[in-house]
């Protein structure tokens, strides 16, 4: 019985503090529709950059994925050798995958490359393969940055004449990747602190206005637990409001931008590999509710514990 | 019990609002408190609720030193639910209206919410503002701001009840109901201090006044009248 | 000429606070209003300082129909100009002195500088706060911050003066100082309205008293004293 | 004499508005910091991103500068008709610079370029230059946009047997540079939105709290000037301050990003080529404090508006 009117006061209680919460942003009308859009502003950029920084790791993600190295065999080695190469390189660990290129597609692709300006230069070698002798793999890595191990490693296999690859391409690609990892938790830090200050902020200025409020609160003796439950209650559902808001417009503007570019710069569609809208939001939306929710939560508790004092 | 015991409060910039304050308030007791604008008896009262410190001495009340009391925790929210205060200055929430002003004191101690309705209803009529439940306080004029101040000092039915000049905007009968109802109120067991300028509302209810000048107590009379010294 | 033709106020929600109201008080008159908490007398202040507009009936003060000042514009300011006003609630400034808040009266008329000074300086000497010059509204007590608004009120010596209450915070010594000031005022030429619950000073001054029940004007006598009706 | 008074009387009005603001920013320090930090939050968003824009843009102008049209001859000609042609192409508007390239040169070039892999192909040909003809003339135009045009004039050219231009690579160029710029217009047009946002925000809390003491002047008698005077050059100091902090932040953020990027990531340098700090300074600086001043004169010069019905 005691336990039951405990539960039952207990859920008074919070159903109180939730009423108060609602009723105070209902009171508050202009400074909680200020904390929500100043944390809603946080949301959209911090939305819209998260989305941009995806993106340009997924594209350099594809560019890396099409770098390859090219391996050439010594001239005395049998087929089923090089079959056995072929198995040995397939089973390393960080090998996504290998291609056999046969001498006549070496010299089909060598003269497309590199013959298409001079076609005279071409003529000189018709029906006499130049490179007859150079069949090769092209190993793909799974990561960029095992380009060099990979190397190395196939360098020392024996049968294996020369190891050939874009050190230069396979290098940017690893730093372009570094450095835009690195520039992008930069500037979302530098946006986060940004936001952190303009929310503390405006739910300071808020709450100097309500100081009066705590103050009468305090007077007629309530608990600064009583005091602050409301307020925090508050601070939840505008920052829950404040982030949903933004990601819902992020979601829109990404799928119009991304339409817009296919569109009009299908040229650099080869470089330009978007990601789907639902997986960049599949990411945002938890990360977007966790951060306003947060935000608003500490927002308030942090600044009413400064004004409990009384 | 209300001992006060060489009680000093000087304020930050130097202003000597009590000085050497020896006093004691017997529970049941009704005690007016009058003097001259400046004279300290805002500060008094500020002093009971624990909303100044004193600078020296030490203030007792019902045997629980106000000095030792934590801020923190739940001490001095306990100890302030005991009174009920009329500020000067009305202190009333401007974003509630007038019930859920009146109703906040009754919520802060937790009270049952079936009872909260039936005696904010009854003491809002007993202050002749029933008709005003749903204004907000901007919309009300000077008096019904006081009294609505009033009725949430009372409706705890607090053990000792502070009330500062609760008849400056009120005009002779109602002032003289309002005394009439903390009277009652006193009769009942609540121990009443009340600040006051109505020297005749003073004279004519015969009880212990005590004059304030300058900070310090200058007259403590059973029976008294109010003194008027134009220094 | 103060004229006031069938004049009817309503707010918002229904609050009848003027009914039909006829009124005349010529340029030099010192007249108080008297009545019950909510019977209107604020509200009275309230229109002749264009503060809330008349629902129907029309304002008259010196030939100007309050009625036909254009809120935008000098009109309303130039006419506020004329009047010194001390509100029930003080109304000071929190974020200035007690100086500046009676410098600013002079600052808005654009009063030479090196008048200002001398002027506030000898009011402030006047309502006997020469001392607290310094001091925020916060930290003055209830009487000190009411004679902040007298003096705020009465620096510049306008043409119409209007108290509301202004000694509902004093005890009576002091009380009766500012009476004798705005008497003295009053004989300077300037129009003065006081409204007041203090039936002491209303009957010991034998000026002329308007008294109000429920909006409407029910009493208008010359040296007359303060009618109590406890309806 | 009369006017002299009344030139006097304005002058201590100004100078009474401009005390009135300094001490009115002192009395509200906690509304007029709230102010000061969203406007410099804005200022500094604004700032970085508009130094990543630039960049980008002059790395795109960088991209664009070395791609070149190469112009072959015809067989029969001179030197001089060669040196005339040169003169010819030299005078066009769009054409930035040329560069004459001979047989010897454009052998050796080929060597490196292409044979560096198969250096076997390359000993066929020693002694026997196969591009005894192929002298050329490399064209430089002054905007990529301008490649195709400048190329069909080449091409109408007498003289000339084949004009040859990586036509994807100018035009990739050529969108990129137009989605780069549509992109920063779109994030800077998002970026000033959310700002006005912002600080119309703060500025609207900050004057509800003085909304009082608004209405108070006004009931002394106070014209709307005089009641504005003092917020607006508040408004307009506040957003000096607050342009004026984030713009020296993202100065010497801006400078220790470039030469750490430098360090670490010298292996971009070729596509990476950075703007000095000074110069994107002399472009930031004045935009900022200008953003800075315009927001806050703008923010409190509307706002206080608002307020003025009483
Ligand atoms: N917070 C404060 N800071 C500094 N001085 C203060 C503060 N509060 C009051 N004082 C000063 O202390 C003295 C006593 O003030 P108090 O409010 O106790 O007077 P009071 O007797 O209530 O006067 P009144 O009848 O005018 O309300 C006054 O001189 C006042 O100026
Ligand atoms: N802004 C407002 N909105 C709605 N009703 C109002 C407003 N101001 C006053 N009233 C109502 O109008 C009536 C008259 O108010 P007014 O302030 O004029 O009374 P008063 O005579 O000054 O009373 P007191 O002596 O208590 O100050 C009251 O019933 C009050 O509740
Ligand atoms: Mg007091
Ligand atoms: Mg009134």
């Amino acid at each position: 019985m005691y336990r039951k009117a405990n539960i039952r006061m207990k859920a008074n209680r919070i159903i109180y503090c939730i009423r108060q919460g609602v009723q105070s942003i209902r009171r508050n009308g202009l400074f909680s529709l200020a904390s929500v859009v100043t944390i809603a502003a946080c949301v959209f950029l911090f939305g819209i950059f998260f989305s941009i920084v995806l993106n340009l790791q997924y594209m350099v993600k594809q560019a890396e994925s099409t770098v390859g190295i090219s391996v050439f065999f010594d001239d005395n080695l049998t087929e089923d050798e090089i079959m056995g190469l072929g198995e040995t390189i397939q089973r390393h660990d960080s090998v996504a995958q290998i291609v056999y290129v046969s001498p006549e597609e070496a010299w089909e692709r060598y003269k497309e490359r590199y013959f298409a300006d001079y076609p005279e230069l071409a003529e000189g070698f018709e029906n006499d393969n130049p490179l007859a002798d150079s069949a090769s793999y092209e190993v793909f890595v799974t990561e960029v940055e095992q380009q060099d191990a990979v190397a190395q490693w196939l360098q020392s296999l024996p049968g294996i004449r020369r190891v050939k690859y874009s050190e230069l391409a396979a290098g940017g690609l690893e730093k372009a990747n570094q450095l835009i990892s690195l520039v992008s938790a930069g500037l979302i830090l530098i946006l986060l602190v940004v936001a952190v200050f303009l929310i503390s902020n405006t739910i300071s200025l808020a709450y100097a206005v309500r100081r009066e409020e705590i103050e009468i609160m305090k007077w007629l003796g309530a608990t600064n637990a009583f005091v602050r439950a409301p307020f925090v209650v508050e601070g939840l559902m505008i920052g829950l409001v404040g982030a949903a808001i933004p990601l819902l417009a992020v979601f829109f503007l990404y799928q119009t931008v991304v339409r817009f570019v296919m569109d009009r710069f299908g040229i650099l569609l080869s470089v330009l590999k978007f990601l789907p809208a639902e997986q960049v939001m599949a990411l945002l939306i938890p990360v977007g509710l966790l951060l306003g929710a947060g935000i608003g939560f500490m927002g308030s508790f942090f600044t009413i514990r400064k004004q409990l004092k009384v | 019990m209300i001992i006060f015991e060489n009680v000093s409060k000087t304020y930050e910039k130097g202003t000597r609002a009590i000085k050497n304050m020896n006093l004691k308030i017997r529970p049941g007791e009704f005690v007016f408190v009058c003097g001259r604008s400046g004279s300290g008896k805002s500060t008094f009262l500020k002093l009971l609720l624990k909303e100044v410190e004193p600078t020296s001495g030490r203030i007792l009340v019902d045997d629980q030193d106000l000095g030792k009391m934590k801020r923190r925790g739940k001490a001095v929210p306990l100890y302030r639910r005991k009174l009920g205060v009329v500020f000067q200055d009305f202190r009333l929430l401007k974003d509630r209206n007038v019930y859920e002003n009146v109703a906040l004191a009754q919520r802060v101690v937790a009270a049952p919410a079936k009872d909260i309705r039936k005696e904010v209803t009854s003491i809002l009529t007993t202050v002749g503002l029933s008709s005003k439940y749903k204004s907000y306080p901007a919309n009300l004029s000077g008096g019904e701001q006081q009294r609505v101040a009033i009725a949430r000092a009372l409706v705890n039915k607090p053990e000792i009840l502070l009330a500062d000049e609760p008849t400056g905007n009120l005009d002779p009968s109602n002032s003289q109901e309002i005394m009439n109802l903390l009277e009652k109120v006193n009769e009942m067991g609540t121990t009443v201090i009340v600040v006051t300028h109505n020297a005749e509302l003073v004279n004519r209810m015969k009880k212990r006044v005590i004059t304030m000048r300058r900070g310090v107590v200058a007259g403590d009379v059973q029976e008294g009248e109010y003194q008027d010294e134009s220094e």
